[in-house]
Parts: C-alpha cells; structure tokens; sequence
C-alpha cells in the first residue's frame, strides 16, 4: 500500500509540475506609451489557420502573410480600396515609370531603415537582394516576368522584365516580396528574415500556440501621421493564436479570450450577433466557389452537356446550404472586385428545362454515373451533398469523394478527377485567374482545358497596352470561358468576422489578409 | 472441565439463485483446553465450512449461518462485533489452511506476514514484529535469515510451516488445522505433523484437527467426531472410537483402509457416493450407503445418543433402537 | 536487472528501422505531393518540379529513404518541409505538452478508476456494481470531440471557469485532461474490477482475514497489492495511446501536442516531420512499456526474479 | 472426443447464458442493441433511402424536435429520425465489419505467433507493435488515400487497429492452453496442427475474444466517429452517426440536438457493448463457477 501512495505522488508530482511548466503564457509587454488613444495593451487575434513558417519567400500561407504584413513592408502597396479607385500606391517605392516595355525605374523611400536595432538603412541594394533571393525560392512565380533588377543609385532601382506585362507593378505588393535586409544575411544574423521595417517586430513564436508581435520603438515612421499608410501602430502587443476549431473559436471570443474571431462558422452568428461586447462585420468578399468539370474526362469533354449541369445546379441553394446565404451569386469566373470584372451575362441560372434541353443536344444518351471529389469539411461538403441531389433530378448519379486537400491537389493536377469543386481567391491579380486557372497546361489548371482561343486572350489580356481594348478582350474572355464552361461559378463568400466590439483601426480585406498594423483595442 | 470451544446446533447453508446447499446441518462440537479434537470425514463433508465458521469467516454472499452459537471462551462468536472479530482472528484462534501454495501473499516478504498479526494484535512496532517473526521462523525450523524471501522462493513444506509461524504467531488458545499435510509429499507431511505436535504440546492450546486420514488422528487427537453429509455421526475419544466404534459409516472408514495386522485382507471401500448436499435424502443422510440400513432409518434424523451410557461416545444411528444390534467388525473381534 | 534494461532498449533499433521504413513507405504511397503543398495555388509546373527536386522527392523511393536514414545515423532527423525547423527541436517543443496531458489525463483516470474498480469488485452483481460500471464508461462512450466541445460550452463560455483553449497555465489544462481522462476511464476501471475480482478469490486474502486485519486492509494491503499488475498495464497502454491519439481533444481545445502536430503534417505530406515524430513516438512508447516493466518488479517480487534470470 | 467437447461447449453455452441473464447490465444491454439490429434491419423498409434519408427539403432545414420530425432536422431539412435509425445499418456495419475482419486476422496471427513461439512469435510480434505504435489516424489517412475514401475502406482502415488488440489476446491465451495436457494427447491422436489449434485451443481462448469483441465494437464505432470529425470518414451523405455528430458540431450551440442525438445513439450503443461485454466477462469466467 505504502508502495502504491509512493506512485501515486510521484505521478501528482509530475502533473504538479506539468502544471507549473504550463504557466507563463501570459506574459506582459513591458509598457511602451503607445498612440495617443488610450488603447489595451495587448490585441489577440484567433486565427483559423496554424502559422507555420516565417520565412517570407519559402511560404505562401495567407496564415503566416497576415502576420508578416505588420513586420514588413513592400514596394507597392494594395488597398483595400477605401482609399479610392487606384489600388496599388506607393509603398517603399515612391513611384514607378515604364521606361519602355521592358524597363521600369522605381524611386524608394529614404528615409526608411531597418529594425535590426542599428537603423540600417533600407536601401536599392536590399531590394535588389530581395528580388534576387525571390528568384531562387518558392515565390519565384508571384514575380513571374522578372529578368533582373539593377542599382542605379542608394534610392533607385531599374527592373528588367521578359515582355511587357500589365501586372508587373501589382506582383511587388504581395507579402512574400517585402524588402529584407541584405545586411542581416550578410551577418548572418540568425533567422535574418525576420528582420524587416515595419511597425512591429517579432517577440515569439511558439509553434501550434502563439506568434507575438512587439511594436517597434523607433520605428522609422514614428513621425508619420495616423492617416498615412505607413503610420506606426497602435497596441503594444498583437499576438495572433490558431484556434482550429471553429466553434471554439467563437467561444474564446465571447470569453473574452481572444480580441478577434476570423471566419466564425456562419451556424454560430446568431450567438455572436446577440452579444453586446462583440461585433459581427460582413462585407462582400472574393473568394469564388466553384463546381469545375475535368474536360479531358468523358463524357465531360461535351461542352453541351457541361452547359446541361451548369443549369441543372441550384445555385441559390448551395448557397444557402453552405454559407446560410452569406455570399454572392455570379456568373462570370473571375473573382468580384478584380480589374475587368464583368458579369452582365445570360450564364447558367437554375433551370430543369433548358438542362434537360441541353442535354438532349449535347448527344449524351443513358444514365451517366460519376464521381464528384471535394476536399473534406466545410463548405465543400455541404456544397457537395447540395449539387449530388441537384444532378440526381437530370439523372446523374454523383458519387462523393472527399479527400484531403493534399490528397485532392494531387489528383486534380495528374487528372484523376472527374468533377471536382474548389476555390479560387484572387484579389490583385486578374493574370492570376485565367492564366492559372485556363491557361493550357498551367499547374493549377485541374479543368485541363486547353484552348489556344483562351489561351491568346489571356496573353493579350496580360500585355496590350490599350486598356480600352484591353479590357474588351476580357470581357470577351470572360463571356467565352463561361460559354465553354469549364467550371460552374457558385458564389463568391462574403468576408464575415467577428471581434471586441472596442476594435478600432482594422483594415480588412475581401479576401481575408487582413492589415492589422494600426489595430487595437479602444479603453 | 472448561470448554475454549464449543459449538451448539450449527448450521450453515450456501445460498446461490439456483440451489441452496446444506454444508453444515446442526453439528454440536467442544473441545476442552490443552486438547485436540480431530475432525473427521469425505471431502464435502462439511468440515472446512465448520472451521470457517469458527472464526466466523465463511464466505457471505453465498454462505449464511442459519443457526445455532459458536462460544469460545463463554463468548459467542456469532454474535461479535466487527471490531471483537478482528481481535479475536489469529489472536485467539488461529487457522492453518489446506494449501500452503496458495495461502500466502506472494508479494509480502514471509517475515512482514508473519509480523503481521503481532503488529496487529500486540501493537508491536513493525521492526519489533519482524523480530518476533524471525523467532518464530526459527521455531518452525526455518533459517531467521529467510525472513526477507518471498514464498515462491520456498519449498512446499517451507510454505507450510510458514503458514503454521503465521498462525501461533501470537500463540492463540485454539488452533484450527485444515487438512494440514494433504498437499505434502508423504515425507513431508511426517515432519510437519511432527513439528505441530510439538508445538501443541509445550503451548497451552487447544487445536481442532480437520482431516479424513485416521492416522494422523491417532496419531496427535485426543478427541474425535467423524462428520457425515453436514453432521457428526459419531464422537469420543480417540480410544472410544477407535476400538469400541458404533456407527456404520466409521466402520466404513476403518474398514477403507489398507489394514496392516492381517495382510491379504480386501480393502471393503464404502459403496456409492456421499448425497449432493443441496438435496439430502430425507432421515439418515447415511442410509442410502447403509449395510444395515432399515425403512425406518429414512423416515428422521437419527440423534446423537450416549452409548450405552458412556459420558464422552456418541453416536447417531437408529439401529442401535435394536437391542441385539452390533456392527460387524465389532462381532468379528469377539 | 540494468542487463535487461539495456537489452530492452537495444531491442528498439530494428523496431526504428522497420519502423521509419514502413512510415516512409507509407508516405510516399500516399496520394498527395509535398512539392504542391510547398508551391502553394497557382504555382507553375516548373516551380513544383524544382521544389521536388530540392527535396530530393525526385529520387527513387529507396535512395530517399537511404538518405533519410543516413541522416538518422548522425542523429539527424532532417527539416520539416513545411517549417524548415529541425524535426527533432519541433518535436520536443510538443512533447512536454503531451506529456503534460496525457500524464495529467492518466492520472485523472486512475484517481476515479481505482477506487471505483475496487467498489464495483466488492459489490460484484449488485446494483452498485453496474451503477459503477455505467459511471466508468460514460466518458468512453462518447466521442472525444463531442465530450470536449460540451465541456467548452458549460465550463468555458458559461460558467467561465476555464479558458476554451491554448496552453496558457494550469486552467488550460484542466478540461482537455478531464477530457482525455474520462476517456481512459472505463479501460482501467474494468480492470481493476476483474483483477480484484480474481484477488479476491485467492486463499491468502482469507488466511490475511484469518490473521484478524480489517475488510480494508485486506482490501488494500493484500488484494489491491497483487492485483496492481494488470491495472499497471492498462494505465500504461493508454498512456502510450494518448501521445498520439488524442489528436481531437488538441484540436477542439488547441492544445499544442504531439497528436496534433503529426495530424497536421500529415495532412501537408511533411515526411520528415511525419517520420521523425513517428518514430520518436514510438521510441517513447518502448520507454514507456520499460518503464511499466519496471514498476512491475517493483510490486510483485516473482517479476523481479524473472529479470535478474533474464540477466 | 471431438463430440464430447461439443457437448460439453453446449452445457457450457446454456451454463455462460443462464448466468449472463442474472446479471441486470448485460440484459439491459442486450435488450438494447436487440433493438438496434431490428431498427438495422427493418430501417431500409420503412425509410426510402433517396427521399426520406438524403432527399433534401431546405424549406424543412433546422427544425427543432417535433411532432412531425421526432429527431428535428438538419440543415438539409433531412429527418433526423431517419437518419439517425439508417445510421444505425452504418455504424453497425463499420463496428461489426471491421472487428470481424480484425478478428479473423488477429486470430491467425496471434495463434500463429502463440502456438509456434520463437521466430515465428518474436518476427509477428515485432510488426504488431511496429503497426501499434503507429498512430490510428495515420494508419487511417493512408488506406482512406490509398483506397479512396469509402465505408469498405474505412472498414479495413479500422480493422487493422483491432487485428493487432487480436493477435495479442489470442497469442497470449493460446501460449496458456499450448503445453496442457489435452492438447499434448490430440498430438498423440496425430491431428494436424491446424485442427488442434482450431479445434482444441481456440475453443479454449473464447472467452477473452467474445468479451474483446463487444468492447472492440464500441471503440471502434467511436473511432469512426473521430475519423468523421477529421474528414475522413465515411462519405456524405451517408447518415453514419460520427459523420452525423462531427457534421452536426456546426450547430453545438445553435440547433445541439442535430449533434446530440446522434452523440446519445453512439453513447447508448456504446454503453450497451460495454454492459454486454462486462456481464459476459462475468458469465465466462471458469473460477466464478461453483
């Protein structure tokens, strides 16, 4: 008996200290006098993703870029378009001109400097550092053109690209290519990356648990007025927490623990919309939903019938049945809000009739008995089960086949699939929606559609000059690509988030990176 | 003469939803001090439930003790205290069990089990108690040293006078021996009775022998009650039923063993099966097996009568209602 | 006795080879492509092709694994495709969170299971008996996840007495362990209840009675004394099941643990990772088991004397 | 003697049922899942699978428990009554399905491994703790993308888990009754050695496999649900109860009887194996006997 009290402590012990060991997650912010506005210290931000790699150009995680957005900075910067019509200005670069087609001259801030500590200057050698590194990682095909990049002088640069591309500019605003410190590489300072000029710099990162941000002291932009883009933050401290499951998510929001819930599940807004001290904000996204056909499969290579389903699909309902409403019907392919949107098209609403009209014509005869391969959980399985019933009615057995999203990925490029749903999220871009989407033989093309048509508007779309010409041949794209109907456009989700109703200072994005850099929470 | 035990009308039943067994059917027992009753009789005789019951320890659920008093010492065991139970067990009455293999703790060194019931009955600190308990190991002829070893590190007959330092550990008035020797080797067995007798003898203590080998009754018991089907048949001193036996079923008994005296003899085994104790045939439980067996024999229960007028043999046999009735053995002798 | 340990442990390494081997095996069987999880959407052909080449993923399976193991040999367990962090230091970032659950889940489990397999033991076939039991195999009837999120809604956001989630202090342990713990409970319950049982049966606990100790110290001293085996070894089966298999409750309670951090490299095809932790896993489970070997001797003596033969 | 014993496994058989009818638990828990096999059996008869299982009705969706739908509805507008009685041929499937084909593997292997020892043993037994020491979940997302995702292939996914408890048991047992006696003079008899392991030493090993089995059930059905919560599970929109529960968790809070019912389903059921198996493990055992 003696022995067995003996254990037992000994286990007490150990959970004694596991207990202990546990502690010290709360750990305070010394007290740096933040804005002017009297502000809580600490803004938490419950994530829906894990963080799961800082080094800028070796991920492409929204996940890891909505943090890095706060340390770092990039050449051009994307609005969100509450500053007016022009979504790319002036960001580390204070303004560009095409020198011909394949040149552009770009103009830097001086005085911008690294936070390494030593104020080390951000100058052309650093952005050209950067771009270069770009080339030989995984971000290389965000800069998808790019030749070389050479110093004219400390604040100047010239970018030399393959041929004239109208979205060159656009490529320097995405996250992955913010300016690094050559220097820092060069001293080989420890996870150099890390280093960068914005607002706020890395205090921690515990995998699966926390990443915690510090304002910077002497940020370069201290001087800067609220209004300006580049104004210095506002709390102490920003500590984004992955929170994986959904609903929990929403509770540690109404607990209080955390200051922000990204993607609350829609099943949950009522609790969320009914409590005081949080905010449920909603705005038209642009992330598109769509049921896709993998054309080299038959009988799915019969553009008739691929019209047939189309119609057969109770858009409304998918709709319904996964975001309780909360999105956009369109008929176009491209995500809204994107340049050249347009979506004044007959399309495919929901009609029996003319479905089995088309099928008629499209020749196919007897009962087609498919599969539709979705990745596992929300909403794709609901849109699944939606659709599965819908394709019943023009007598077409689905069979559903979840997969993960790695499992999925793979099949679709190899053409495993027969039909598929996925999701496209664009918002800068449009280059990067048809040509990774359509565009013969692109890695992300999972419809295998191949059309030299297509093909030539894209290109064009990419690289006349004429944006009034331009912009018919996208609209001209557009009305052909849904004409041949590789995919069936179903919604585009709206952007739901729910926070502390005392959140001041967001900055969100339809398509979920959202700026927190000027965020807080108000006393 | 004063009486440490003695047992008046016990009765105990083993009560299962599907039958209800009749071990022990209203059985008059006492031993005087300083002797040995031996109890005799088959397996299933009810010997063992008799014992248990002694120390009021027969297992319940399913066992029950309908009726009857256990006096020891002019105190009713039956009707103690929890409390007096655990002062009473292995401190003034102490059993030693069938099976030496499997009635030690295997994972208490045989010195903490015999400190044991010296912790617990003369409040001795443990390290006192191991003291004691190596005495005690030396008494029973067993190296102190031992004292630290585990019993799957001792012979069988280690184990049993292990078993047999546990129980005089705290030299109790009344040892309970339950077939004491049945699961030694022969040799063995020699030398543990041995080793009892002695003990027995410079101890002031009294002991209840169980077992079904007339020899070691001889051998050790002064007393003797032979136990048929929950009952005493039959009891006396050793010499009254030894040489002047009245009931059929001792004769049985006798005449089942091998006799030495007359070689050639045939061993007469006594014929049939003891009755199924959860149904007993009505009046004498032994009839059915009976040689002189009559009508009348199944029609009561035969009670324990003096024989002719001895004042310590008794026997329960209706035939002795016939004047001119004697057993055959006891013709045979004259 | 050290003989035996050392034997035990050298008897890991084939157990690491087949092991790490069938782990790589299974993962490059399975569909899905580390390259295209790196390269992200709308990564080019060529893009993912170079990054397979980085990786080595081009190579023939075998030389991968070849490789792989090399690596091992000097102790190093590669980089995590995903985090570029060395698989090893991630590994013990997690693991003192696992073992913090599952120890404190175990622990939870045996406190309620002990005393309620010897309760339901005494009272065999009584009503207690299976009023016990039922309690034991609440928390084992239902999902995990179920269990947890039910836990969250009443302890959490309406009585607020423990965070929903993370690994912030004591607190935050609280519910995932109660969590996982129920889930042990009944296991450990049931054997404790039968090994009782049969304890119970044996004819030293009467000779213990017949030396006058109280129903308790029969109970304790004597019976639960031998019946601790088999108990031991359901508590430490199921502790060597909660390092990887409490991946839900992680989840629903984001608790950094090692269940987790494999669930989730698997799903993003991280082999290093995947492998590495695996195989590390296993290692502790081996531990583990010695560990309960170990505590066997420590009861029960004949044990002791089987390894010291053994060597 | 090959009859005899068969007799006597009969007298064995009548004796464990008798006993396992006093022991309230494993009748209630009988009773119980008696009723849920009717419900299995009868379900596809009284429910149209396409209509009243999977036929949609978003006008009906998220309806509490009424007169109308017993269970409420989901966010299809589906009955969950109906779903939650068809779930039942699923999860019982999965359950029995896969501990069967555990069983039968297990089996062979841990008596393969029991009766032989040595290399034979040391080689099967190393792999089963390799197999053991792989988390379930990998073991799971492996099969399900090698396979694909199906209720067949969830079936063997799951069933790998329960030949591994298998093979233990039985290889334990097997190392108990393989030197007795009886088993020595069916050598003598000359029997083939498969017929004496299947015949004189497996018997001999039932009652731990019976008691397994009933247990192995609940665990393994709440695995499927575990494996549903993880996305791979049995596909949509098959109404097995995890896939119920883990896709019902959406609304925990808003609608929680969609999450709850099937989580009692699985409970009860659960439960119900447990007290079964308790009572059998009771009723089996020889030193109970009087």
């Amino acid at each position: 008996m003696k022995k067995l009290l003996v254990f037992l402590m000994a286990a007490l012990m150990i959970a004694a200290m596991a207990v202990a060991g546990c502690g010290g997650g709360e750990k305070k912010a010394d007290n740096a006098a933040g804005g002017g506005v009297a502000h809580k210290e600490k803004l938490v931000i419950g994530t829906d993703a894990d963080i799961n790699n800082l080094n800028l150009q070796k991920q492409q995680d929204a996940a890891n870029n909505v943090i890095l957005k706060n340390t770092h900075q990039t050449l051009v910067f994307f609005n969100n378009g509450s500053q007016g019509k022009e979504r790319f200005v002036p960001g580390l670069a204070t303004d560009w001109k095409f020198v011909d087609d394949t040149h552009i001259i770009m103009n830097l801030r001086k005085d911008v400097y690294f936070n390494d500590g030593k104020k080390t200057p951000m100058t052309a050698d650093d952005v050209k550092f950067t771009l270069d590194m770009a080339m030989k990682n995984v971000i290389k095909s965000a800069l998808a053109g790019f030749v070389k990049c050479t110093v004219k002088d400390k604040h100047q640069i010239e970018i030399e690209i393959s041929s004239y591309n109208n979205e060159f500019i656009q490529s320097l605003s995405s996250v992955p290519l913010s300016i690094q410190s050559k220097k820092a590489y060069d001293d080989g300072v420890k996870e150099p990356w890390l280093i960068g000029t914005g607002p706020y710099k890395f205090d921690k990162w515990v995998q699966g648990e926390y990443c915690r941000l510090n304002k910077v002291k002497d940020y370069w932009g201290n001087s800067l007025p609220a209004t300006e883009n580049f104004a210095p933050g506002v709390s102490d401290v920003i500590e984004f927490r992955p929170m994986i499951e959904a609903s929990a998510r929403v509770m540690a929001l109404q607990a209080g623990e955390i200051d922000v819930c990204v993607n609350p599940p829609i099943s949950d807004l009522k609790f969320l919309q009914d409590d005081k001290k949080v905010t449920v904000y909603e705005q038209p996204g642009t992330r598109l939903f769509y049921f896709a056909f993998n054309v080299e499969k038959k009988p799915w290579d019969n553009q008739k019938l691929r019209q047939a389903v189309a119609c057969a699909i109770d858009k409304k309902s998918v709709l319904d049945a996964a975001l309780n409403g909360k999105g956009t019907l369109q008929k176009t392919i491209l995500n809204r809000g994107l340049w050249g949107f347009y979506d004044e098209m007959p399309g495919y609403d929901f009609n029996l009739e003319r479905a089995k009209q088309l099928m008629k014509e499209s020749g196919v005869t007897g009962p087609i008995k498919t599969t539709l391969t979705y990745a596992t959980g929300a909403p794709y399985e609901q849109i699944a089960t939606v659709i599965q019933a819908n394709l019943a009615k023009i007598g077409i057995t689905v069979d559903l086949v979840p997969m993960e999203q790695a499992a999925l990925k793979a099949a679709c490029k190899d053409g495993k699939q027969n039909l598929f749903l996925w999701r496209w999220n664009e918002d800068s871009k449009v280059d990067f929606v048809y040509r990774d989407l359509f565009y013969t033989g692109s890695g992300s093309n999972y419809h295998h559609f191949a059309d030299a048509k297509a093909d030539k508007m894209i290109d064009d779309v990419a690289t006349l000059k004429d944006q009034k010409q331009r912009m018919e041949t996208g609209i001209e794209l557009q009305k052909y690509l849904v004409d041949q109907c590789p995919q069936v456009p179903l919604y585009i989700a709206n952007l739901v988030i729910a926070y502390n109703k005392d959140l001041k200072g967001e900055y969100f994005y339809g398509g979920g990176n959202h700026d927190w850099r000027h965020a807080y929470i108000a006393k | 003469m004063d009486l440490v035990l003695d047992i008046k009308d016990l009765v105990v039943h083993y009560e299962t939803e599907d039958s209800d067994v009749h071990a022990v059917n209203g059985i008059d027992i006492a031993i005087g001090k300083k002797r040995t009753l031996g109890l005799v009789g088959e397996t299933g005789a009810g010997k063992t439930t008799t014992a248990l019951s002694i120390m009021n320890l027969v297992p319940d659920p399913p066992g029950v003790i309908k009726n009857g008093s256990i006096m020891l010492d002019g105190k009713d065991v039956l009707k103690m205290s929890d409390a007096e139970l655990e002062a009473m067990r292995g401190n003034d009455v102490a059993m030693i069990f069938q099976d030496p293999m499997t009635a030690l703790n295997p994972v208490m060194t045989v010195g903490e089990q015999i400190a044991e019931s010296l912790e617990l009955h003369q409040n001795l600190k443990p390290e006192e108690a191991l003291e004691k308990a190596k005495e005690m190991l030396k008494l029973v002829g067993i190296a102190e040293s031992r004292a630290y070893d585990y019993p799957h590190q001792f012979s069988g007959g280690m184990k049993q006078r292990v078993v047999i330092a546990i129980a005089l550990a705290c030299s109790p008035r009344l040892l309970i021996a339950d077939e004491p020797t049945t699961a030694l080797d022969v040799t063995i067995q020699a030398q543990v009775l041995e080793l009892m007798k002695d003990l027995i003898n410079n101890r002031d203590m009294s002991m209840l022998m169980i077992t079904h080998s007339l020899g070691i009754v001889a051998e050790i018991c002064d007393d003797m009650a032979v136990m048929y089907a929950g009952r005493i048949v039959e009891k006396g001193t050793v010499d009254d039923v030894f040489n002047n036996m009245r009931h059929p079923y001792t004769e049985g008994l006798f005449n089942s063993l091998p006799n030495l005296k007359e070689q050639g003899e045939m061993l007469e085994p006594i014929k049939g099966l003891m009755p199924d104790p959860s149904d007993l045939p009505p009046g004498c439980a032994f009839a059915p097996r009976c040689p002189y067996a009559t009508a009348s024999c199944s029609e009561a229960v035969p009670e324990l009568k003096a024989v002719d007028g001895s004042k310590t043999h008794f026997v329960a046999c209706h035939a002795y209602s016939r004047p001119d009735f004697t057993l055959r053995r006891n013709k045979n002798e004259q | 006795m050290l003989k035996y340990v050392v034997n035990r442990l050298l008897s890991l390494i084939p157990v690491i080879l087949v092991t790490s081997f069938m782990i790589y095996w299974a993962m490059s069987l399975t569909e899905g492509d580390p390259a295209m999880m790196i390269a992200g959407d709308g990564a080019s052909q060529e893009m993912i092709e170079q990054i397979r080449h980085d990786l080595g993923l081009d190579q023939p399976f075998l030389l991968q694994y070849f490789n792989y193991m090399k690596g091992m040999l000097v102790g190093d367990m590669g980089k995590s495709y995903v985090t570029n962090k060395d698989v090893f230091a991630t590994f013990f970032q997690y693991l003192p969170n696992t073992l913090y659950l599952g120890g404190s889940a175990v622990i939870i489990a045996t406190i309620v299971s002990i005393p309620l397999g010897i309760y339901t033991a005494i009272h065999q076939n009584t009503w207690k008996d299976t009023a016990g039991m039922v309690f034991a195999l609440f928390g084992t009837s239902m999902p995990n996840f179920w269990l947890g999120l039910m836990l969250i809604i009443i302890f959490a956001l309406h009585l607020r007495l423990f965070p929903t989630g993370g690994n912030f202090g004591w607190k935050s342990l609280v519910l995932p362990a109660v969590t996982v713990g129920f889930g042990l409970a009944a296991l450990i319950t049931r054997i404790t209840r039968s090994s009782m049982l049969d304890v119970m049966r044996q004819d030293y606990m009467t000779t213990a009675r017949a030396k006058g100790c109280s129903e308790k110290r029969v109970i304790y001293k004597h019976g639960l004394k031998n019946a601790l085996i088999p108990i031991i070894t359901a508590i430490g089966l199921q502790m060597s099941l909660v390092i990887t298999g409490s991946v839900l409750a992680e989840t629903v309670f984001s608790w950094p643990g090692i269940g987790r951090l494999v669930y989730e490299s698997i799903t993003r095809r991280d082999i290093p990772m995947v492998t590495g932790s695996i195989i590390l896993c296993s290692i502790l489970m081996c531990i583990i088991n010695l560990i309960v070997d170990l505590v066997y001797a420590f009861f029960d003596p004949r044990i002791k004397a089987q390894y010291s033969k053994k060597g | 003697m090959a009859a005899k014993k068969r007799i006597k496994g009969r007298t064995m058989f009548q004796e464990t049922w008798h006993r396992l009818l006093k022991n309230k638990g494993a009748v209630i828990g009988m009773a119980f899942l008696a009723l849920l096999v009717v419900v299995a059996v009868i379900s596809p008869f009284v429910f149209d699978y396409e209509t009243d299982v999977i036929g949609q009705n978003l006008a009906m969706k998220l309806q509490a428990p009424n007169s109308e739908h017993w269970f409420g509805t989901d966010e299809y507008g589906r009955d969950l009554f109906a779903r939650v009685m068809y779930g039942a041929r699923y999860s019982l499937a999965i359950g029995v399905g896969s501990v069967g084909f555990g069983l039968i593997v297990g089996t062979i292997l841990g008596s393969i491994a029991g009766f032989y020892g040595g290399k034979a043993d040391d080689i099967i037994m190393r792999g089963i703790d390799i197999f053991y020491s792989i988390p379930n979940i990998l073991k799971a997302v492996v099969i399900v993308s090698l396979l694909g995702t199906s209720t067949i292939n969830l079936i063997i996914a799951l069933a790998i888990s329960c030949a591994t408890n298998y093979a233990r048991i039985v290889r334990a047992s097997v190392m108990t009754v393989r030197d007795l006696e009886y088993v020595e003079s069916s050598y003598a008899m000359g029997l083939p050695t498969w017929k004496i392991i299947l015949r004189h030493i497996l018997p001999n090993c039932l009652s731990p496999i019976i008691v397994q089995t009933t247990l192995l059930i609940g665990t393994t059905i709440i695995s499927a649900s575990s494996l549903s919560f993880l996305g791979i599970g049995v596909p949509a929109p098959a109404p097995e109860w995890g896939a119920l529960l883990s896709g019902g968790r959406a609304h925990i809070r808003g609608a929680s009887y969609i999450c709850v019912i099937p989580g009692l389903a699985i409970m009860f059921t659960v439960l119900a194996l447990n007290l079964l198996g308790d009572g059998l493990r009771d009723a089996l055992d020889p030193k109970l006997k009087k």
